[in-house]
């Protein structure tokens, strides 16, 4: 009600000040901190009320946590936010390596993937993508051992946003968005009749 | 529209002054452009009229006037540069002659384009200013400071993105370009095998012999073992006649190798 | 909660909950995503429009985020927040650029990104858009080479405070002049043939 000196803002804009301040902040804040942030002449407590009337029976509360305050969801619709604590972890690197190959590559063997990574596959990495719905058995391979195959699912499909496998950019795209850093022999062609040329006619090392 | 752009006398060589001037200015920072749209960009705003009424003749000579001063200074400029120019004193060139009806796509169309890419390429520029002056979130508009989670319920799920993906392809397959180089020794004839072949045969020839008749017979048909024999024999003479033990000479340009033991 | 399992909340209980589960959220909730965690029945579309209206002019806002929505502060107060700012990484011009261009002609090919600029897009640029999660591959574009597309996303949405890329400033003018088309150059234009992009990826290998 003192009007200061100076036009503190007006009460409602005040209340929406405390406001704006409380849902932004990590922490609850104090009746000092608050004014510490308001423009000069606001009066904190005084918005701190109507705003905690405003809030009375809503879905958030405004709370009082010791000498400081702060938004709360209403205790009664808590069963609401159980859903919230599953845990989101990032993929390990054997694990996003062997699923680029299934989707690179599908149908894909066991064998197949480890040619790729260098390094064996471990059976927790399968099935830990196999557990995320994004990689699943396909056909058996028709060769000795009839070995089975990975391919990736729709779950997959879904999760990375893609239409379909086919739409996983090529090299040369990955290339092109800076994603492989090398610069590999033209095509990276790997016929082996043709890759010696003319010029590969160069003398060995001449020895010491 | 050519006729009218193309000032004569004196008027001209006040023209080329101030182009001058502004080239020099502009050289001074030549890396601050990003490519010669940027470049032509910058040139056509210092014609101070609506991009749509812009003379592309003018501008093609600008900018060439630009690219012949950074080649007075010495300057490097990028291929993408002189390409510009070149298209541009085509462009500059058909411009200034009447049309012909041969052409298929007039110089007037041509020209029409480079102005609505100058003014898209600005657009753009203008979008992107109005688009960074929005309120942002995290710099004018905040998200909910302290989210809440509750609940008991512990369930781990694991999440990555398409660019964790396509990197980890990106990874192993850059590893793959990077494996140790082996070279395939299939059809190469190395100089140690050529030294060893030369040593015994070295001390009956007395005569100059030519370098080919030391090629093993096997090595001789398929060409490309061939150049592998020959490359490496050669070799092999030069180390055995750095050593003293032979003679080089070849008479003429690609003549014959001949080679003879030292006496 | 004894609620019946067919019988939804009444509209008031909906519209606590919607705004309790959006509070407790930093990121935006599409509308799927709160079914998924509301009681049987609810109707959030309802909810949500009913939220919307009450904070109007408030601190805080229930803003529209493509398919998604999320309680923001109003921009108006951020002249308070600057205690919250985090310090975000600044752009190249590249960068701003290209962003641009992609939200400007969505879906757009990394050949069209280029063309209008006039110059190669940098290594990395890419990449760091992607990083911040502002543009994702979109479709393949239907033509030969069927090259990527690139779009916004909805964290782009969020960040620069858009409902949608409709909103997105002066795209309406942008439009009608023309600058948005795709204007091929009158053939003889020496510096953009649209290079093929091959991919070397389109068939999975047949067997390893």
């Amino acid at each position: 009600m003192t009007d200061s000196l100076f036009e503190a803002p007006p009460e409602g804009e005040q209340e929406r000040m405390v406001e704006a301040l409380l849902f932004a902040s990590a922490a609850p804040l104090t009746v000092g901190e608050l004014h510490a942030r308001l423009p000069h002449g606001c009066d904190a407590p005084r918005a701190l009320e109507r705003l905690a009337r405003r809030y009375e029976g809503r879905g958030v509360r405004l709370m009082r946590v010791g000498d400081a305050w702060a938004f709360r969801t209403a205790a009664d619709l808590a069963f609401l936010m159980t859903r919230e604590t599953v845990e989101t972890r990032k993929l390990s690197r054997a694990a996003i390596e062997t699923l680029a190959i299934v989707a690179y590559h599908q149908p894909v063997t066991r064998a197949e993937i480890e040619e790729i990574r260098g390094v064996s596959v471990s059976k927790g990495t399968i099935e830990q993508l196999m557990e995320l719905d994004w990689i699943r058995l396909g056909k058996r391979r028709q060769t000795p051992g009839r070995p089975v195959t990975f391919v990736v699912t729709r779950a997959f499909l879904d999760h990375f946003g893609l239409e379909s496998p086919r739409d996983l950019p090529g090299l040369k795209e990955l290339r092109a968005a800076g994603l492989l850093e090398s610069t590999p022999p033209p095509d990276a062609a790997p016929e082996e009749e043709e890759a010696p040329q003319e010029d590969l006619f160069a003398p060995p090392p001449p020895e010491g | 529209m050519a006729d009218d752009d193309f000032p004569e006398g004196p008027a001209r060589d006040a023209l080329s002054v101030a182009d001058r001037l502004a080239a020099e200015a502009l050289i001074v920072d030549v890396d601050g452009f990003e490519g010669p749209l940027d470049l032509l960009l910058t040139l056509a705003r210092r014609q101070k009229v609506d991009l749509r009424a812009i003379s592309v003749l003018q501008l093609a000579r600008q900018y060439l006037l630009f690219v012949e001063r950074a080649r007075q200074l010495r300057l490097e400029l990028a291929a993408d540069y002189l390409v510009m120019a070149a298209w541009l004193a085509f462009l500059k060139s058909r411009l200034l002659l009447p049309p012909d009806p041969e052409e298929e796509v007039s110089a007037e169309d041509l020209a029409a384009h480079l102005a609505f890419q100058l003014e898209r390429l600005e657009a753009m520029r203008k979008a992107a200013a109005q688009l960074m002056a929005r309120d942002q979130l995290g710099r004018d508009v905040f998200a909910r400071g302290q989210p809440e989670e509750r609940g008991h319920t512990r369930r781990v799920t694991y999440t990555a993105s398409l660019l964790d993906l396509m990197q980890g392809y990106a990874r192993l397959r850059t590893r793959e370009d990077f494996r140790p180089f082996v070279m395939d020794r299939v059809d190469v004839f190395t100089m140690e095998e050529a030294l060893a072949r030369l040593r015994p045969l070295m001390g009956a020839t007395v005569e100059w012999t030519d370098l080919v008749a030391f090629l093993p017979e096997e090595w001789r048909g398929h060409p490309k073992r061939r150049r592998s024999a020959t490359a490496s024999t050669f070799a092999a003479t030069l180390e055995l006649a750095k050593r003293g033990g032979l003679e080089l000479r070849q008479d003429d340009m690609f003549g014959p190798i001949r080679i003879r033991a030292r006496a």
